[in-house]
């Protein structure tokens, strides 16, 4: 991690336990709660990378690990009114917005109860009730489609919000350039928020963003900006806040939220281009461990507690996955149920086997 | 009913519907202060304010994936692409996004869109400006698009589109936007996915889309003149979902066809028009399906080349004649 | 000759090429560090440095783009994308400007490029990724689409490519990778353009490329040994230029033909060879040209509903019994 | 015009002609040469516009006119082995690069005699020998190409500069950051030139750029940048030789040069959404009475030889199009000669009206 990164995480717990500076009560209950969710987090994501060594989960897998304080900071700054988009690496996004683990965890194994009744799979969470909405895989693509939820609140003139998030490599792509221009042209209410796990795959921010403090990105569009150190989930919680509340007055805001990635791009990756030391670094910064120790360093926690805690949210990934194994598969049958949300005319229901026209009589058969 | 050309029957069109509905909102480059490159909004801003027209920065993909975020709020935007050519920069946000967004949430959200957008060539407006590419939009799923020919057509599609839930390629041509023709009063938005007959015959069927089909409907009428022809004019109005009973139906009856199309010929729509002819009228088919497209060159700003390049309306008639001829029909005296 | 994947090949005829010559560059996401996403340039960053391997930002467009500037000064620069759903968003550099500029301006810049980029579905990636898009390059004159089936095609046509002065597309197959055959020592480029007959036949015609050859030539096996039937095998290796000849002198041998692709039937490949042949042999075929082809949805995550979604072995075995049967030709005893 | 872009114009003349801060000899001889060039331009601007209403030229027709002293100097600044990437508003380039203007209106013309032998038109004039490497319709083209020409110059360690023009409207379209961005990760030798001329066709920059002081945006990539007043062509020449100079030492730059657009967008604008007193206003910005009035204020020339400058270059411009109109019309024949570079078998060369295949006997005459 570079020096810059380490500058911006002002009051975090350094890896020995040494005390920080102190939380009042309320801000104690809080990061007692924000562990509680990340905990379970990181005990789905790690129930659902074993789901996919036993092949009930297919396709790409992202997780969060090393996220979860960023996940939890961010999402707890948000209203339930709130409209939250995303990219692939969401599961925990999901849980966060209140959605059930089970539903998550069914739509990882393509299931009939899964958020997106199995059409979507890891990369392509949705919720419209509690308003999550999507779960994208190609880099940036999210993006003009927040902006344009904005406008479309901001064309009502309601209050609410929309959340944006995207990593640091999707900093580079035109969508990018594009959206945050019109948000801040339109005075869209829009946080745009760029996890910065440093990585994009393989590639570091270094070599792939010209300008690797990615919050200075917001220069090229007046846009007020802020970096904050995402292994804190109270220190992202208040800095989401403001920049919440600068969206919902009609101000874009971009929220740069310095992070980790514990393990490989994906569940399949193993991440051979970081080094021993590296992977080494990277433990002393895992936020499950720096939290965990904060509160116990506090006296919000003890070893009896934490481990009540792993219990609980291990006990809700086992109930996910039980749950998700359980669910029906779609039925084939079901296939054409979701081209078209207007029927339309001529729309061709044929399997891949069928002829496009119903067989002509043998020629033999012919008068 | 009034006569009105294809540009005024956009406008009146976009304009009643603005008025009906609130969440009706118009976006583009140029649409607003400039009045539309092709000035199909024309004192929309005016008389809806910036709020309901609004210019956008020249930013393809993002002002057309703000239009799906928008849809998927309730908004029903109605995006003016310039030209054809330019909706290759919003290709991801339309195929891998509009397209997708119904299905891959298992129907949970909805995408009311429409992309309106020129092609047309013929201009000498270069490689670049010149192309037709509605193909790249009737090949996905998830995607309606719908093509028209007349003024008429333009209006009950238009509707149709606007009140649609899910995005549809409205694709318009530059050299229909002057043309003129009947348009009913009232309300009545055609169905989508229906090819239309726009003329009974049986000699021979003569099939077209957007400025094809216009060209169709013409010669036909100028060969029932000067040679007493008797040609059946299918107009597919809907790329996708192609009505492809009304196409095999008509060929079934004729035994020939000729399909004309403004794009290049390997892999153009009319590829898709003339295999599903030969199978579906296998039998009936006397000839092969013969199609006029675009020579397979990158159109050349030159005059003299571009109309080279391009079908004329000689080739239709030549194209007709020929196919007749390979039928034996009612050949009339060789003409070239 | 040697007995390797198609990974292997694909990765050994990079390594030669850029040994051989030193405007050959490689760009793209995750190709070094990473070893490419599929591993296909796996050491190559150690051998050739980051100068000659160079791992790219995630911007398609701009990467790319700068691919085609590098190649009219010269390079001979040979991009991945990482799959093919992701040139959506470079299609505009590919489609507006590198097969363009040859023509565009009047012959004076060459565009030297080669851009490699795997599809394919049936890996439950949903919707947004498991497309099947070549078609949208095998449509625009001025690129050259390439789409090996085998190891040995997979050097041949990657080295006819990379020497070759136009832009081409070289399709690969998520599915291929791991497939094996015999590769040719020595350096002898395929000629771009020309379809093959993989398998010499009289019964019917099996037309596939890609994957879908590759399904080709093992359901024809698999039928002669089970079956004795005599299936011809044409695997097109080339979609633009499209060898028509080819593909219509067999048809013209078999009378009848069944076309394979993987992507979605409507305006896809297969419309296009199937036009052609009910074109071209149009007296010669006993019945329809049959497409095997992906149900016309978004594809789902779900396994179920992919597989359902998918052509399958099975799929191709009956379009071919079905066909036979309506040719009447030793119709085995029905198999369903 | 706005504040911030008058005060980006020192020490150019105010429209009634007071006196500037005074000339070098080398100043004053460099000033009264683009002034001659700046003239040639002008003239065959409103000669391509004549011949456009003749029906001479087709397709769209956009003119330099008010861009004149950008041009001038920018192009000065470059050497003959550097390479210009432009727009399709590019006639004066492609002049000042010193492709004869008889080659330069032939292709307007459409004429074999044209820079791109008829098969580009206005927008698409190119010249290999004179590095003008296109002249592109799609906003923002240019800019991917252009690095990636930088590219192959770094890569060869040559020394050649890039030069990669675009408008104001088009900073806001994804390939611009995406190429700045590489640009500055490789540092490559390219200048990245905004003609600031506050108009898109009738979108003003504010509308469209939410930072509309467009050389800021070059921070998003640690960019050097300036902007510099676009009616000075002195001012242009040095601030771009400055930019040049960094460009060939491996560090790009972006220079925003401000300035007007005398009238519509293409030929056929009539350009109704200005109000009366900007038309009015920007006589007095025009660069051609402007510069002509600091030269005639400095005893550099007189009325006289202003006339005769003028002459000459209405002279050029008529030979331009004498020599256009005389020159021939490509032949038919040569439909198929530049869809490829390399010859591959089985292109289709089928006119539009050909069958694909030769027609079968008539059914008649089958055996
Ligand atoms: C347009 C596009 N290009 C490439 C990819 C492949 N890809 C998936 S994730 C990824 C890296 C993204 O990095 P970052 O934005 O930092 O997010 P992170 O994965 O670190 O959360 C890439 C290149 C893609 N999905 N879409
Ligand atoms: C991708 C794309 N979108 C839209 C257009 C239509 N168009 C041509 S020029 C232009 C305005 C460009 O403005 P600017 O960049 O300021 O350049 P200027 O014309 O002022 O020189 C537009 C919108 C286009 N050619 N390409
Ligand atoms: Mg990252
Ligand atoms: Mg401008």
């Amino acid at each position: 991690m570079s020096e810059r990164t380490r500058s911006a995480k002002k009051g975090s717990p350094s890896a020995d336990g040494s005390v920080p500076s102190g939380l009042t009560d309320d801000e104690g209950r809080r990061l007692l709660d924000f562990y509680r969710r990340m905990v379970i987090i990181r005990r789905f994501e790690e129930r659902a990378a074993r789901g996919y060594t036993q092949a009930l989960i297919g396709g790409y897998c992202h997780l969060n690990l090393g996220e979860e304080a960023a996940v939890v900071g961010l999402v707890a700054a948000l209203e339930d009114r709130d409209y939250l988009f995303t990219n692939y690496r969401e599961h925990g996004y999901a849980i966060e917005r209140g959605i059930s683990p089970e539903r998550v965890m069914a739509e990882l194994y393509g299931r009939v109860d899964g958020v997106s009744k199995g059409w979507g799979g890891s990369m392509h969470l949705f919720d419209v009730d509690h308003r999550l909405l999507g779960g994208y895989g190609i880099v940036g693509g999210q993006l003009p489609l927040a902006t344009g939820a904005a406008l479309a609140i901001s064309y009502r003139g309601s209050d609410e919000v929309v959340m944006c998030t995207m990593g640091d490599g999707t900093t580079n792509i035109g969508a990018f350039h594009e959206s945050l221009n019109l948000a801040a042209l339109w005075h869209l209410p829009i946080v745009y928020v760029i996890i910065n796990n440093r990585l994009g795959m393989g590639t570091t921010v270094e070599k792939s963003s010209a300008e690797p403090e990615l919050a200075r990105r917001a220069a090229s569009y007046r846009m007020a900006s802020a970096r904050v150190d995402g292994l804190d989930p109270l220190a992202t919680y208040e800095a989401t806040r403001s920049a919440v509340a600068a969206a919902r007055a009609g101000a874009p805001f971009l929220l740069e939220v310095v992070s980790e990635r514990l393990r490989g791009h994906s569940v399949v990756d193993p991440a051979k281009y970081r080094t021993a030391e590296e992977v080494e670094a990277l433990t002393s910064h895992d936020p499950i461990h720096t939290v965990g120790a904060r509160l116990m360093v506090e006296g919000l926690l003890d070893a009896e507690g934490l481990a009540a805690l792993d219990e609980e949210a291990k006990a809700i990934a086992e109930r996910a996955s039980a749950f998700a194994e359980a669910s029906p598969h779609p039925d084939p049958s079901t296939l054409f149920d979701y081209t078209y949300a207007t029927p339309v005319a001529n729309d061709l229901h044929r399997l891949p086997g069928e002829p496009l026209f119903a067989a002509r009589p043998r020629p033999t058969e012919v008068a | 009913m009034a006569v009105m050309t294809f540009r005024q029957a956009l406008h009146d069109t976009l304009r009643d519907e603005m008025h009906r509905d609130e969440n009706v909102v118009l976006m583009g480059e140029e649409i607003g202060v400039f009045e539309g490159s092709y000035k199909i909004t024309a004192g929309l801003l005016p008389e809806f304010g910036e709020r309901r027209v609004r210019d956008t920065p020249i930013a393809e993909e993002g002002f057309t994936g703000a239009a799906i975020g928008a849809a998927m709020l309730g908004l029903r935007p109605v995006v003016e692409i310039m030209t054809i050519n330019f909706s290759l920069l919003a290709l991801d946000q339309i195929v891998n996004h509009a397209a997708k967004i119904y299905g891959m949430f298992g129907g949970q959200a909805r995408v009311p869109l429409v992309i309106r957008t020129p092609g047309g060539g013929g201009q000498q407006l270069g490689a670049t400006h010149s192309q037709n590419i509605e193909l790249y939009y009737a090949f996905v799923p998830g995607m309606k698009v719908v093509a028209p020919s007349t003024p008429a057509d333009a209006k009950a599609l238009l509707l149709a589109a606007i009140r649609d839930d899910d995005p549809v390629l409205f694709l318009e041509n530059l050299a229909l936007y002057n043309t003129k023709g009947d348009v009913p009063d009232g309300d009545t938005p055609a169905e989508i996915g229906r090819a239309a007959i726009t003329r009974r015959g049986s000699d021979l069927t003569l099939i077209g889309y957007s400025r094809t089909a216009f060209v169709a409907n013409q010669v036909a009428q100028e060969l029932a003149e000067t040679e007493g022809l008797d040609i059946e004019v299918v107009d597919l109005r809907s790329l996708r979902p192609l009505d492809r009973a009304t196409i095999v139906e008509s060929v079934k009856r004729t035994s020939c066809a000729v399909v004309l199309e403004d794009d290049w010929l390997t892999y153009g729509i009319g590829a898709e028009v003339a295999a599903t002819i030969s199978d579906g009228a296998f039998d009936y088919l006397d000839a092969p399906v013969r199609r006029v497209a675009m020579a397979e060159v990158p159109l050349p700003y030159s005059k003299v080349l571009e109309t080279a390049a391009l079908p004329s309306h000689e080739d239709v008639i030549n194209a007709v004649y020929q196919t007749l001829d390979a039928v034996g029909r009612r050949r009339p005296a060789a003409r070239r």
